[in-house]
């Protein structure tokens, strides 16, 4: 395969943007921010080049890069995005610089530090969604923890240590046995290829193939270990009380890229892997997890309904919104696979917004009390207008992006599970009911408390800001097809991938895409 | 170029509006303002009548008129593009929509001309236009929905213009969220409808629906017809979903004018007459809609008896005239109910004006104990208000007597009709006349019960009055397009429709020889013209009735409504409060849907048991360790112990099981 | 029974005897003493075994130099009777009870283990051979056995000398 | 039989320190105080010349002494990683020796003669030559730890160690003995050859018994785990790095040599106590360390259960095993040592700041050592990036390979386990505020030499392990 | 002719005395002594093991831990000389101060 430098070009120039921030005096603050966000920008700009010769027509990996790395056990640098990373990548590379833009005033001290991590993060989340090798896919999985560990922890809230705690060792938690698993199936994968390989397609390959045996309860107990470390991440009914914790604890840009991006490495872990290496195993406990992801629908919105702090709110929403995507992907079905793509695509941007609202309200007041706030519209009516759309996206409305997202994963989900998917839509009941709500208490009626009746409104950097994201919401609800066209050969590959023929005798050959890798994988 | 093949300039053009004004209306002049909002509504009206005119002559194998734009979804088999449609029945909603919209529009000129937040209303009116255009125009489901949810939000933001009101904000944020609730079942209508027929376009689902053996399509059509309805129910405030509509006088008139009488909630009459192929393959789902809005319109009839303020009345009878027009569809009298619609988008829309007017001229009074006396004050609203009154309570030759009429003749003699159905629309139809007159009397009769002193009554500005006047000829003059044979006419407007709703009836019309065919029925298909005269003249007789009961309670002897109060205390009281529903819906839904979020989901399950056991490992792990520590007691005697505990296990376990 | 044998056994007791004296007694001093007889009582099964220049380095750098180290010492700290403080309860109830079953355990699968091949000589160890196995196979060993001497007077110097 | 002149060569590390040992000794008592840096730069010089000896036992690999050592890659590793660990500390501790005014000369000295101990552990083929070498280790070591002579905690420290090493060594040594009645032989190959041609009896299985017991004890692996806390925290912080890091990775190589090379026939027989070791000691090191305010302690249970992962591996049985051992101790050494000697300059003068609460608000005192001390603790727990990540993966895929599954489990948890504490550190030290304002204590110009060494080494082994891994399967190989 | 089983035996024995001297006795003098008391039994059985099988090697082995318990006891003593000049007690329990 041609070996590009792009998606390398991707992954590194944040690290790459840090070492420049390194060379800066600590006290140059502007400097420091102006330098991250051009690298932000940059790196954003770079990354819409991976639009540019990705054939939608094409279900498997592109822009392939494929380098050796650890020799023994066969560790590669491989490399690529389809169609359901593709867009995941952009949401880092897009989020990540609006992130920077709300941290401009609100980060004061050690700043070099929060926009170094910042940018460590950004190359730890992007490799985790290129990564093709499973070691290397752990690799950036565990890397990120690290960064956001600091964020969360040193410009955190008052309780940010308990919250980055937890948050890293319920990560942890799920995630190292995710490593127990990925060796366990390198091991199998040695019955088939010399030595065996970390190489996502070529095990996929071998596992569609029948080449590698795997028991039933191997099976269960592989998928479970992989699935409990994404479920954490999603996070998925139970697993989910980090999150609110987490969410209200970080900095605003912190929440950002934790809502808006990581937990779709847990729905984008269960697409890549648990789908399509353990079909059986998920089969089998999708109707558990179908009714996990309703239960948190349902749950997170309740939850949400009642908090009285607004960030705790915007958390325990993500939880509801998180479980559509669960739903939709353990529906199986094309167009709910689909939706559920493009919702973690929809919740990154919405729900990313409403944390950056949440934080230029913190800037103003330092606090996420509802009760702190109320009658905004009257000092602050364009930021009203923006956090308006703000909610509308994440509610679902028409012609908003969050929409077409949910009406696909239910519809599709109608087909297989009319049941189940009756009972997450009063999701999109329960929705309204908390956002509005909390719309209705912090914006409406007259100001209560003094402090807010003069209130600046949103300033140009802030406008930037929320303009961006709203027209993005705007776009992403009409012309949904620019999206989806280029992530329904893939995500509907992922289920072909889950059929798995009869048990076959040993000739089975590879499927055709899948051979040179296998070769390559084979040579030491 | 056809304005045909451009349908989306329509809609497009109060989007513009709402657009302009939203983002730059902040800095214009309020003259600017109200030019481009009047503007584009006005230009979509004229796009609407050049679309009829175009319209009128397509061949009919060409209607309907379908026009897609852009693929708006596309996943997996589904394929959902952005397409409009124009039909008969369309051409009918959009000439309400853009024509009231319009008029209703330059009426907020005046009437809007001292309130803050003149853009944002205005931005937000446009807005509302451009959904319920695409409400009406779209042609498949999804993009219906667009619109459906779109009028939604615009009703959201309308309804809580006035935000510093707490309870402007509450009915509006009450409004949508009931609405989503009948939103919940428009969208497990579709999702079944996808399942069903693979498709959510609306000619390839009617074209297979018609398709279908009744006896096939029996539960799964079923099903559709009623998860749409409870769509329907939601928008266009139905029992047990009505509730949020008489809170939403809480926004500024002109928008419950527009809004809350003539379209939005019509949508969901629309929706159901647009389905009607549906619902004609489900009988249960028709008997269901009939029902639903026959109890409806009594129901909240009643309510409207006793209400005191202006709007609040005129809300619960929108509440009962939509519950008419869901009874005609019901009875199978579609074009009935759209014909219902339309006038009523004209009398109600007038009724809501001129009340405005009245708020208008009393400086934003609105209960009726304090007006009175104002027919001379007010006359052009006086006489506007007439008109629209007698419309409405069905007096022969106003628009509301027609289309009543058709409705109280279909109930009892359609083809699913029911002789219950038709006594409780005669009920109504009399409990109309009375309220009706009721607040008219209250409100131009009279001694003046407000304070002289402070209020300075004044006729509004002639942006108000021209609409008003405008709207009084349409409700007048609006029926004769559907004037029967009895009438000297030829019932123009049912024909108009035929095309819609017979294309779909043919196959079906013979299997419905069910139940309800009663004699009325029969009786009717021998002499129609003569059974109609019956029926319109029972109709007009219990108007009239009401009306007397009302002239002689508030003209004749005014003390008798009090006395009856306090004579019937406890039905009053129950009216009054409108049978304690809200109260009901707090308690048993609201307040143990808080109280189960807050106390068991998120105090006992989150941090009770979840987070509980969460920290109660880690705090079990230090305890351990607390424990593990322990062991490191600092004497060395001890530890000497541990090696020998070691050793022997060390040796056990080698020699094990030697 | 053989006059080996009965030797044996008096020697055994005497050094058994010892190692009790040794844990009973309750001054440092008289343990010290008891450790002496054990060593001698070794030496001589060491006699008894045929080993007889192993007897003498036991009696010479055992006894002679070592235990007299420790002699030394307890006087220099002017060592008193041993506290019997019970501080730990690890060591009575566990360790003491644990450690008789290590000895039991320990003899009884000595004493089950098969026993190994009398193939050696009954006569004495040829010393010079001795000589020549330390000083050429074993040289390397040895060697460093000096370096450990030298690392004990290095300790002993640094931690036992007053500071300036 | 007299050793030819070749084995001099395959000693020529050993012989490098010990030349070296002598020379610090005797210059010391010359060297006027002002001078100190001529001692540090003589002893220096001697652990780097002693390190890059290997090179020449390298090219001479082969039987030593009669057989009584083999020169192999195995040993050759371990000497790298031995004397690197020496190396480091020697080059750590000048400035803690002067501030702390202990005798530099015997210090050095003492550290160099206990290396080439360690080197004679790992080359060992010859029980009671390995023990020797154990004790010259052992005994460097007991004085090493109470080197603060007036310092009581330092004495205690050694006392313990001293009276447990001791009892600890009997056992080894008895299980030497019993080895050589049962087998009649102290030389390994010979003793596989002589457990392999007959079955052998218990006493044979009891020697086993017994070594296990001394050097489990060493590399301080549960239940005889318990001196670790207490010697570590007592002994002077760069004694207890060079504690935590050569004699234990000289321990684990001669375990290994006598489990892989003597025992494996009784293979069947030891997994279960290495299985249990390795699980307690996991369970212990990190329970215990959770509630540890004392950073000397933490690190010490840290090394509590690092010996339990390394265990492990040695339950593994297979080759991918041994080389997991090698790799991760090097990765440990590197990070231990670290943060050990990081530890030993931030007490402060006589080790004032050792609760963990002291380092509050590094992150802004002190930047670039609380970076380091951070890579230290990711290592530690295992993140990717640092050398611990590599070596646990390694470790697991061994275990894995042997289906050991349920010790893989749990040693995933432990390791989750683990983090919690390391990063309480780094809580400490990044989101808390400082409790007084000390003042930054300025940096050594060693002290930063061994951070960036031990920084770039743990990335380098994090990111590109092929190099050291390559010659950690070497050395499993080589062996047998 | 005495059987060698016999002189591991009483090896074992006193290795096991020596074990149970170490927790059974307080004064780290006395501790000590117990350790030598098991290398003691460990050179009888060297000794023991030699002269079954006739190999030499078991001596020199002997040799080697007596010089090793020679160098143990100086470095050992020393410490002990340090401890109770520092703590004024040769008790072991009353070195706690490193715990937990």
């Amino acid at each position: 395969m041609p070996n590009t430098y792009l998606l390398t070009i991707v992954t590194f120039l944040p690290l790459a943007g840090t070492l420049a921030l390194l060379l800066l005096r600590r006290e140059d603050h502007e400097w420091i921010r102006r330098l991250a966000l051009v690298t932000g920008v940059a790196e954003f700009l770079i990354s819409l080049f991976l639009l540019r010769g990705f054939d939608p027509a094409n279900p498997f990996y592109q822009h392939e890069e494929m380098r050796p790395w650890i020799s023994s056990p066969p560790i590669n640098y491989h490399l690529g995005v389809d169609g359901i990373s593709l867009f995941l990548v952009l949401l880092t590379t897009f989020l990540t610089p609006l992130a920077m833009l709300a941290s401009w005033k609100s980060i004061e001290h050690r700043v070099k530090e929060f926009f170094v991590m910042l940018l460590v993060l950004e190359t730890g989340v992007v490799g985790v969604f290129v990564s093709l090798d499973l070691a290397l896919f752990f690799f950036f999985w565990e890397v990120m923890l690290i960064p956001m560990y600091f964020l969360i922890g040193i410009w955190g809230h008052e309780r940010r240590i308990y919250a980055t705690v937890k948050f890293v060792l319920y990560t942890m938690f799920g995630s190292i046995l995710m490593l127990v698993a990925i060796l366990w199936l390198f091991n199998s994968s040695g019955k088939a290829t010399t030595g065996g390989t970390f190489d996502l397609p070529v095990i996929q390959a071998l596992l569609q193939a029948g080449k590698i045996p795997l028991g039933h309860t191997a099976e269960l107990l592989l998928f479970g270990a992989f699935f409990l470390a994404f479920a954490i991440k999603v996070p998925l009914f139970p697993l989910h009380t980090w999150l609110p914790d987490a969410h209200t604890e970080a900095p605003t840009a912190g929440s950002v890229i934790l809502a808006g991006v990581l937990l779709k490495m847990g729905t984008y872990g269960m697409l890549r892997f648990c789908l399509p290496l353990f079909p059986n195993a998920a089969r089998e406990f999708a109707p558990y997890i179908e009714a996990l992801a309703i239960i948190g629908i349902i749950y997170g919105a309740l939850v949400a309904m009642v908090q009285t702090d607004l960030k705790r709110l915007v958390a325990y929403s993500s939880v509801s919104h998180l479980g559509f995507v669960v739903l939709g992907i353990f529906a199986f079905s094309p167009i709910s696979v689909q939706g559920a793509v493009y919702q973690m695509l929809n919740h990154g941007v919405s729900t990313g917004a409403l944390f950056l609202v949440v934080g230029m309200l913190y800037d103003r007041r330092h606090t996420h009390e509802i009760g702190e706030f109320g009658g905004l519209a009257t000092p602050m009516p364009i930021f009203a207008a923006l956090y308006l759309v703000a909610c509308l996206s994440s509610l679902g409305l028409p012609m908003l992006n969050g929409f077409v997202g949910e009406f696909l994963i239910l519809l599709g989900t109608f087909g297989a599970h009319p049941r189940a998917a009756a009972l997450a839509s009063t999701g999109v009941i329960l929705s309204a009911v908390y956002l509005l709500w909390s719309y209705q208490r912090v914006i409406y009626g007259p100001v209560t408390i003094e402090k807010n009746r003069l209130l600046p409104d949103i300033d140009l950097r802030e406008r930037v800001i929320l303009f961006t994201l709203a027209a993005v919401m705007l776009w992403m609800g009409v012309a949904s097809p620019m999206f989806t066209r280029r992530i329904a050969a893939s995500s509907e590959l992922v289920l072909n991938q889950m059929q798995r023929p009869e048990p076959q005798p040993v000739e089975a050959t590879l499927p055709p895409a899948a051979q040179p890798l296998a070769m390559k994988a084979d040579q030491p | 170029m056809r304005l045909l093949d451009h349908l989306w300039i329509i809609p497009a053009l109060p989007l513009l509006g709402a657009a302009l004004n939203g983002l730059f209306g902040r800095r214009w002049p309020k003259r600017t303002v109200d030019s481009v909002a009047v503007g584009s509504s006005g230009l979509a009206f004229l796009a609407v009548l050049e679309v009829i005119r175009e319209f009128s002559r397509l061949p009919a194998d060409q209607i309907p008129w379908t026009r897609s734009y852009f693929d708006w979804i596309v996943a997996g088999d589904f394929h959902a593009a952005f397409a409009l449609q124009v039909d008969q029945l369309t051409v009918v909603m959009l000439l309400v929509v853009t024509g009231v919209g319009w008029l209703i529009h330059i009426y907020s000129t005046g009437y809007m001309a001292h309130e803050g937040g003149y853009t944002r209303f205005f931005a937000c009116m446009n807005l509302f236009l451009f959904f319920m255009l695409v409400l009406v125009m779209a042609a498949n489901f999804v993009v219906m929905f667009v619109g459906w949810e779109g009028v939604g939000l615009c009703s959201y933001l309308l309804i809580g213009f006035y935000y510093l009101k707490k309870s402007a904000s509450d009915a509006g944020k009450k409004a949508f969220i009931v609405n989503r609730i009948g939103d919940f079942g428009f969208m497990l209508g579709m999702f079944l409808i996808f399942r069903t027929f693979g498709s959510l376009d609306m000619q390839t689902v009617f074209g297979a629906a018609a398709l279908m053996a009744p006896e096939w399509s029996g539960g799964v059509i079923t099903a559709i017809a009623l998860l749409l309805f409870l769509g329907a129910i939601g928008k266009s405030a139905q029992v047990p979903l009505y509730v949020w509509l008489p809170d939403a006088m809480e926004g500024p008139t002109p928008v419950s004018a527009l809004i809350h009488a003539a379209t939005m909630v019509t949508a969901g009459v629309y929706m159901v007459a647009r389905s009607h192929v549906l619902y004609e393959h489900a009988p249960l789902a028709m008997m269901v809609v009939a029902i639903v809005g026959a109890i409806t319109a009594l129901y909240s009839a009643t309510i409207g008896l006793v209400q005191t303020d202006i709007k609040k009345v005129l809300a619960y009878s929108t509440v009962s005239q939509l519950g008419y027009m869901f009874l005609a569809c019901g009875v199978g009298a579609f074009s009935a109910g759209i014909f219902h619609l339309m006038t009523h988008a004209f009398f109600k829309g007038l009724l809501f004006l001129a009340a405005g007017s009245v708020i208008h001229a009393l400086g934003g009074e609105q209960d009726m104990r304090r007006m009175g006396g104002l027919r001379k004050r007010i006359p052009w609203t006086y006489w506007t208000m007439l008109v629209a009154t007698l419309a409405i309570a069905g007096a022969p030759g106003f628009s509301g007597f027609f289309s009543k009429d058709a409705i109280l003749e279909a109930a009892a003699a359609g083809q699913y009709g029911n002789l219950i159905f038709h006594i409780l629309g005669l009920l109504t139809a009399g409990l109309t006349a009375f309220y009706m007159f009721r607040l008219l009397f209250l409100t131009f009769f009279g001694n003046s019960r407000f304070d002289e002193q402070q209020v300075h009554v004044h006729e509004s500005p002639r942006s108000m009055l021209i609409p008003l006047a405008a709207l009084a000829v349409l409700s007048l003059a609006g029926g004769w397009v559907a004037a029967p044979a009895y009438w000297g006419g030829t019932d123009r407007f049912e024909k108009f429709l035929n095309p819609v709703f017979v294309a779909g009836e043919k196959k079906s019309a013979t299997a419905l020889s069910g139940p309800f065919w009663d004699v009325f029925g029969k009786a009717m298909s021998e002499s129609r013209a003569e059974v109609a005269l019956v029926f319109a003249g029972i109709a007009v007789l219990v108007a009239l009735i009401g009306f007397l009961i009302a002239w002689w309670f508030y003209i004749r002897r005014p003390q008798t409504p009090e006395r009856l109060a306090q004579s019937f205390a406890a039905p009053y009281k129950l009216l009054l409060n409108k049978y304690y529903v809200d109260e009901l819906y707090d308690a048993v839904i609201v307040n143990p849907l808080k109280w189960l979020s807050t106390r068991v989901l998120w105090r006992a399950v989150d941090d009770g048991v979840i987070d509980a056991t969460v920290n109660g490992v880690a705090r079990e792990a230090q305890r351990i360790g607390g424990r593990a520590r322990q062991v490191q007691s600092g004497n060395t005697r001890s530890y000497a112990a541990w090696v020998i505990v070691g050793a022997v296990l060390f040796i056990a376990i080698l020699l094990w099981p030697v | 029974m053989t006059a080996g044998l009965i030797l044996f056994f008096v020697l055994a007791a005497v050094a058994v005897g010892g190692a009790v004296a040794l844990i009973a007694a309750r001054h440092p001093i008289h343990s010290a003493l008891a450790l002496i007889v054990v060593m001698v009582a070794l030496a001589g099964l060491y006699l008894l075994q045929g080993a007889d220049f192993i007897a003498a380095v036991q009696i010479i750098v055992y006894g002679g130099a070592i235990m007299v180290l420790f002699v030394f010492v307890i006087m220099l700290l002017n060592a008193g009777v041993e506290e019997r403080t019970n501080f730990s309860r690890m060591a009575p109830y566990v360790g003491l009870p644990l450690g008789i079953f290590l000895l039991l355990e320990l003899a009884y699968w000595v004493w089950r283990a098969p026993a190994i091949s009398r193939t050696g000589p009954a006569g004495p160890v040829d010393t010079k051979a001795l000589a020549n196995m330390l000083f050429n196979q074993y040289v390397f060993p040895f060697e460093l056995t000096s370096l450990l001497i030298l690392i004990a007077i290095l300790g002993a110097i640094v931690l036992a000398k007053r500071e300036s | 039989m007299f050793p030819p002149l070749q084995d001099a060569y395959r000693i020529a590390p050993e012989l490098v320190l010990f030349v070296f040992g002598l020379l610090v000794m005797l210059m010391d008592p010359f060297v006027p105080r002002a001078h100190r840096g001529i001692t540090a730069t003589i002893a220096l010089t001697g652990a780097a010349l002693g390190a890059a000896a290997i090179a020449l036992p390298r090219a001479n690999l082969g039987l030593a002494f009669n057989g009584l050592l083999r020169i192999d890659e195995f040993s050759i590793f371990l000497h790298a990683v031995v004397g690197g660990a020496t190396l480091l500390v020697i080059l750590g501790s000048a400035e803690y020796l002067e501030r702390e005014n202990l005798p530099a000369g015997e210090f050095y000295a003492l550290v160099l003669f206990a290396t080439a101990g360690m080197g004679v552990m790992v080359s060992a083929q010859e029980m009671v030559t390995a023990f020797i070498g154990l004790e010259i280790s052992s005994i460097s070591s007991y004085i090493l730890a109470s080197f603060r002579r007036d310092v009581p905690r330092s004495n205690e420290s050694a006392i313990k160690y001293f009276l447990l090493g001791s009892f600890a060594t009997a056992f080894f040594l008895y299980g030497v003995a019993l080895g050589y009645n049962a087998l009649g032989t102290t030389r390994l190959a010979q003793l596989h050859v002589a457990l392999t041609s007959s079955t052998p009896g218990v006493l044979a299985t009891l020697a086993l018994a017994l070594m296990m017991v001394g050097l489990c004890f060493k590399v301080a692996a549960a239940p005889f785990q318990i001196w670790t806390p207490d010697v570590y925290e007592g002994a002077p912080a760069p004694v207890a790095a060079l504690l935590s890091t050569g004699p234990k990775a000289a321990a684990f190589g001669l375990l290994l040599r006598i489990l892989f090379v003597a025992f494996p026939s009784q293979g069947e027989r030891w997994l279960w106590v290495v299985w249990i070791s390795a699980a307690l000691t996991m369970c212990v090191g990190n329970f215990a360390a959770l509630l540890q305010s004392n950073m000397k302690r933490l690190l010490a249970y840290s090394s509590i259960a690092h010996a339990g992962y390394i265990l492990v591996a040695f339950a593994a049985r297979n080759e991918l095993g041994i080389a997991a051992v090698l790799f991760y101790l090097a990765a440990y050494a590197l990070a231990k040592l670290g943060a050990f000697l990081l530890v030993a300059h931030l007490g402060g003068a006589g080790e004032r700041h050792m609760e963990i609460d002291d380092f509050a608000g590094l992150g802004e005192r002190q930047p670039v050592a609380a970076a380091c001390f951070s890579v230290f603790l990711l290592s530690l727990l295992g993140l990717p990036v640092t050398a611990g990540f590599l070596g646990k993966f390694y470790i697991f895929k061994a275990a894995l390979d042997s289906k050991l599954l349920w010790l893989v489990v749990l040693m995933a948890l432990n390791s989750v386990v683990g983090a919690y504490y390391y990063l309480r550190v780094i809580v400490v030290m990044y989101m808390r505020e400082p409790k007084d304002d000390a003042p930054p204590l300025p940096m050594s110009l060693d002290l930063g030499l061994v951070l960036l060494l031990t920084v770039a080494g743990t990335l380098f082994l994090g990111l590109l392990p092929n190099l050291v891994m390559g010659y950690a399967t070497q050395a499993a190989t080589s062996i047998r | 002719m005495v059987p060698s089983s016999y002189y591991l035996v009483l090896g074992a024995v006193l290795f096991g005395l020596g074990v149970i001297g170490f927790v059974v006795k307080r004064n780290i003098i006395t501790i000590f002594m117990a350790i030598e008391l098991m290398l003691n039994a460990v050179n009888l059985a060297f000794v023991t093991a030699s002269r079954a099988s006739g190999q030499l090697d078991g001596l020199v082995y002997v040799f080697f831990v007596i010089v090793v318990a020679a160098a143990e006891a100086a470095v050992g003593l020393a410490i002990i000389i340090l401890v109770a000049r520092n703590r004024q007690t040769l008790n072991v329990e009353h070195l706690d101060l490193l715990k937990n």
